[in-house]
């Protein structure tokens, strides 16, 4: 709060950021409990924590930045579907271990980068969320793709589920790369980098990871898209149905 | 036998048991039976709790939440590793919890039906274990009571933190005091029960004693707990569900009823609420995790295999 | 509505009634598109409709008899899980299809001889009901039968599957033949039969069913219960969450 | 051919073709193809609606929405039932469906994202679909046009029950409202789709409409299609999102824009929204279901050879 906001698309920039953070740290915490290890239960929640962490300064900063007198609560738990920004890759279901690392992964390396260039932000506010936040997401991926290459690396079987993992996945890698005029606008005002810009790290870092995974990135360019305008795959409505039931059963009631 | 009996005076003394030393059979089996079961307890405890993480009412609430399940997956492998230095591993521990020869707290076949269950867990449950565990800090075994300590810190801050989620419901609505009122008249007894039966109806008790490895009877510990727990629900407007509950000032501590011992009887037994799914949970992460333990074992080989190529390649 | 309504137990009672009919109406539409067999997706579907039908009556008469100004659906879509009275049973998640036939059979053997003896309920409405549902749960009954029978003695695997489910499904059926105050009072005014009077039609029938599906009753007596006072498992949460979310977030909406 | 000239002449007369007559191969194999890709269509139409009916807002429109669903799994049945007499199983298609040699609607792999989308369904999508489907009801194979008898009927009175719904949100909140002007902005161009390219990019054609079993051009159809349904846009209040629509006072129709075809070739393709998670429910419902049907069929022999053995042991 306070400090002046530089554009509009700025409210609309930070909610994608941190519907995505959210998202993804709901899908991770379904896990709570049911990893495959001990210590998997736990590195799960701590990344699901820093992403909670995260979505709750992004859409701080959105709420700010559309004042319209909401809050980072309520732009979760108020919004329907059609009102979120999110990646289609973080609403997809967890699916077995396997591809609940690959997406991890997948995301990871688009998000790393993304947070560097964005400690550089014109808007400061952008800037110190990025700062934070980056340290945060440069572990996650050194952990992810610490366990792609050893899960691709493994056995038949855990090679074998890892590409399954990564061939389902990618069409919804596509969608982290394109702009619209929203995106437009914040790079040509410095506020966040052109998404196709990212695109060169992003396979950097997989062209290393699934060459030691022994994994092959599929071939196909077909990309799912649409999580800019609010359209969705049908698994969002679910997580929000559970995610928003108190605040939607008890309006108004404090907790 | 003088080594035993020299065993008994060093803990007489007050003195710290560490891995390496000698132990008598019991003790140790005594200490692996405990600490492994309140290692399972961590791990279970995960799922009651867990059930709700989805469904937080804030985004804050829910990081707060989260922590502390990871917390408690945390607790639950400080257990595991102390109780490995008696020589069990860890697989052969989950073995034993999942055919069912392990046991786990009989608290968490217990469902959570609603958010204040949350609160009233950590003011009840995470209240009744600390109770429990805050002696065990001083036991006789050091692995074991160096995990407490660190678990006992983070144990009086979940409950603290569960107070506050019971505190917030009783100011709130009159739907969520109705919430926290219900889920206080559910969690009350098994809450009494988590100190186990009367000590006269217990075996084990006054061998653990001797050993410094269990310290205060139960009834003792569910007084404490009693009259600790009173006080904060009067603070909160809730009512305790018990018609027999009343101040004693003659004994300085309550008079309360008894538990229903034949509900936690049956529990022990298998025939709790929640039973069949907390193991099935536990089983299924166990059984569907398989490739995944698989595969990260095989990596090692291979990138050991490959360190141990690289010089003969080289030569 | 219209006539006289004899005792407050009515209410409870029709909730009770209503509620287990739509909870289980809901877990067999869970299945929509997804039955082993065609021929089994539409008479799922089939008996969830009729099912569906039944809460709409029930819990019309339990709003009429209450007289709070509440309808079936606001009963049906703006209650929390403590406020619902269905029996554990209908709640319990469907497993594989064996497991939803089993308990559809676990319960049409209490519905039916329940509700032919509502039809001579001293409470004319709760007779009416009776008179319509109880043709339909016949028919349920008879199919079900029939499936359980099949699928037992069919292959080792139906059968494994069959008392697999039986054995799961089992401690959740002793619920139904248990009383309360409330119970003894509609007994005692005609309104409804004391539950344990059912018990022993529900006996003879499964006694024939799994004889002929050479699957075997376990032989514990432990039943879950809690339903009649609210508490249940922790299933049914998520099902409200996801019924109910329309009406949630968007309050005092026409649909 | 004489006989072929014959057949020919009998659909030139208006006659209908039965199961066990002679008929051309291509008649047949175009016919299993169309009606096979029909019945499939009615089942994956199966997964985007039922995706609606645990949350459906009220308890009747939950009725009317399974009972909907269960009317497209019964055209299923009847179309399936349709083919067979053409001389293939129901297993054989079903094989066909789900190793995506067989197609089946595009329109299916777009996603249902709000209650706003089953009205949308019911009004565009099965509007379309009776455009279609109602010439076919005169169709030369008798089978396929009793069955589509039985279908038109219904499915007009689904449609009704879709428009229904965009009129309850229409007249609704703000919020219903723009729920029913997204669902129609998504829908519009996949239901213009839905009648397949311009017949000139279309190979088959031709022969189909000699045959009687295609008798309007896909070009009509959508023509007819957009007048019909704009006027009731309108009268809903909404906004068809095609900035090319005009009435077009000369020709006593609209003229409207192109869909985007590449969008309906790589559905085709099988890089639509929800392609991969229909196909996977269709196979995942049929594999986890093989048990079932192997009980089923294995009770039906053993209850077969009881049947025969009584007599025997009778004697």
């Amino acid at each position: 709060m306070g400090a002046p906001i530089a554009t509009s698309g700025i409210a609309e920039f930070a909610l994608r950021m941190g519907d995505t953070c959210l998202i993804l740290a709901h899908r991770n915490s379904e896990w709570c409990g049911h990893a495959p290890a001990l210590e998997e239960d736990i590195a799960l929640a701590n990344t699901a924590l820093d992403l909670i962490g995260q979505a709750q300064l992004w859409l701080g900063l959105a709420a700010d930045a559309e004042g319209r007198g909401r809050s980072a609560d309520s732009l979760a738990y108020l919004r329907d579907a059609a009102g979120y920004r999110n990646l289609l890759l973080v609403e997809q279901p967890n699916g077995d271990f396997g591809r609940t690392v690959m997406r991890q992964f997948l995301f990871d390396a688009w998000h790393y980068p993304l947070l560097v260039a964005l400690k550089t932000s014109s808007e400061h506010r952008v800037a110190e969320i990025a700062e934070k936040a980056s340290k945060e997401a440069a572990y996650h991926l050194e952990r992810s793709v610490d366990l792609v290459v050893r899960l691709g690396d493994g056995t038949s079987e855990s090679r074998q589920r890892m590409q399954s993992a990564l061939d389902v996945l990618w069409p919804y890698t596509g969608e982290m790369f394109l702009a619209d005029s929203i995106d437009d606008e914040l790079a040509e005002t410095g506020i966040a980098p052109a998404p196709r810009g990212l695109r060169p790290a992003w396979e950097a870092t997989l062209g290393r990871a699934l060459a030691d995974a022994t994994l092959k990135a599929p071939e196909t360019t077909f990309a799912h898209k649409g999580s800019k305008r609010g359209v969705h795959s049908e698994h969002l409505g679910y997580i929000l149905a559970e995610m928003q039931f108190l605040q939607r059963a008890y309006p108004g009631a404090k907790w | 036998d003088p080594v035993e009996r020299a065993f008994q005076e060093r803990i007489d003394d007050g003195q710290k048991i560490e891995p390496k030393e000698w132990m008598p059979e019991g003790y140790r089996k005594t200490l692996i039976r405990q600490i492994s079961q309140h290692a399972h307890s961590e791990i279970v405890g995960q799922l009651p709790e867990g059930n709700w993480i989805t469904r937080a009412p804030t985004l804050e609430r829910k990081a707060i939440l989260l922590a502390k399940v990871q917390d408690e997956a945390g607790h639950g492998l400080y257990l595991y590793c102390a109780a490995e230095t008696l020589g069990i591993s860890r697989d052969e521990m989950y073995e034993q919890l999942h055919s069912g020869k392990a046991k786990y707290s009989s608290i968490f076949n217990y469902p959570t039906l609603s958010w204040a269950d949350i609160g009233a867990i950590g003011w009840l449950v995470d209240g009744a274990a600390i109770m429990n565990q805050v002696p065990l800090q001083r036991c006789s075994y050091g692995p074991y009571a160096r995990a407490m300590v660190r678990i006992c810190k983070e144990e009086s801050f979940h409950q603290r933190q569960g107070f506050d989620i019971m505190n917030v419901l009783c100011k709130g609505t009159e739907e969520q005091k109705a919430m926290a009122q219900d889920a206080l008249s559910r969690w009350w007894w098994p809450s009494l029960m988590m100190f186990g039966p009367s000590d006269n109806a217990s075996v084990h008790s006054a061998q653990s004693m001797a050993w410094n490895i269990k310290q205060d009877s139960n009834d003792e510990l569910r007084q404490k707990f009693v009259d600790q727990t009173v006080p904060q629900a009067t603070f909160l407007g809730l009512t305790v569900p018990d018609a027999e509950l009343k101040w004693n000032e003659e004994k300085g501590g309550h008079d309360f009823g008894q538990p229903d011992w034949s509900e936690f009887f049956e529990i022990i037994a298998g025939n709790g609420p929640c039973n069949r799914e907390r193991l099935e949970a536990r089983q299924t992460a166990w059984n569907e995790g398989a490739w995944f333990r698989d595969g990260l074992t095989a990596y090692a080989k291979k990138a050991a295999a490959r360190k141990a190529a690289v010089p003969v390649a080289a030569e």
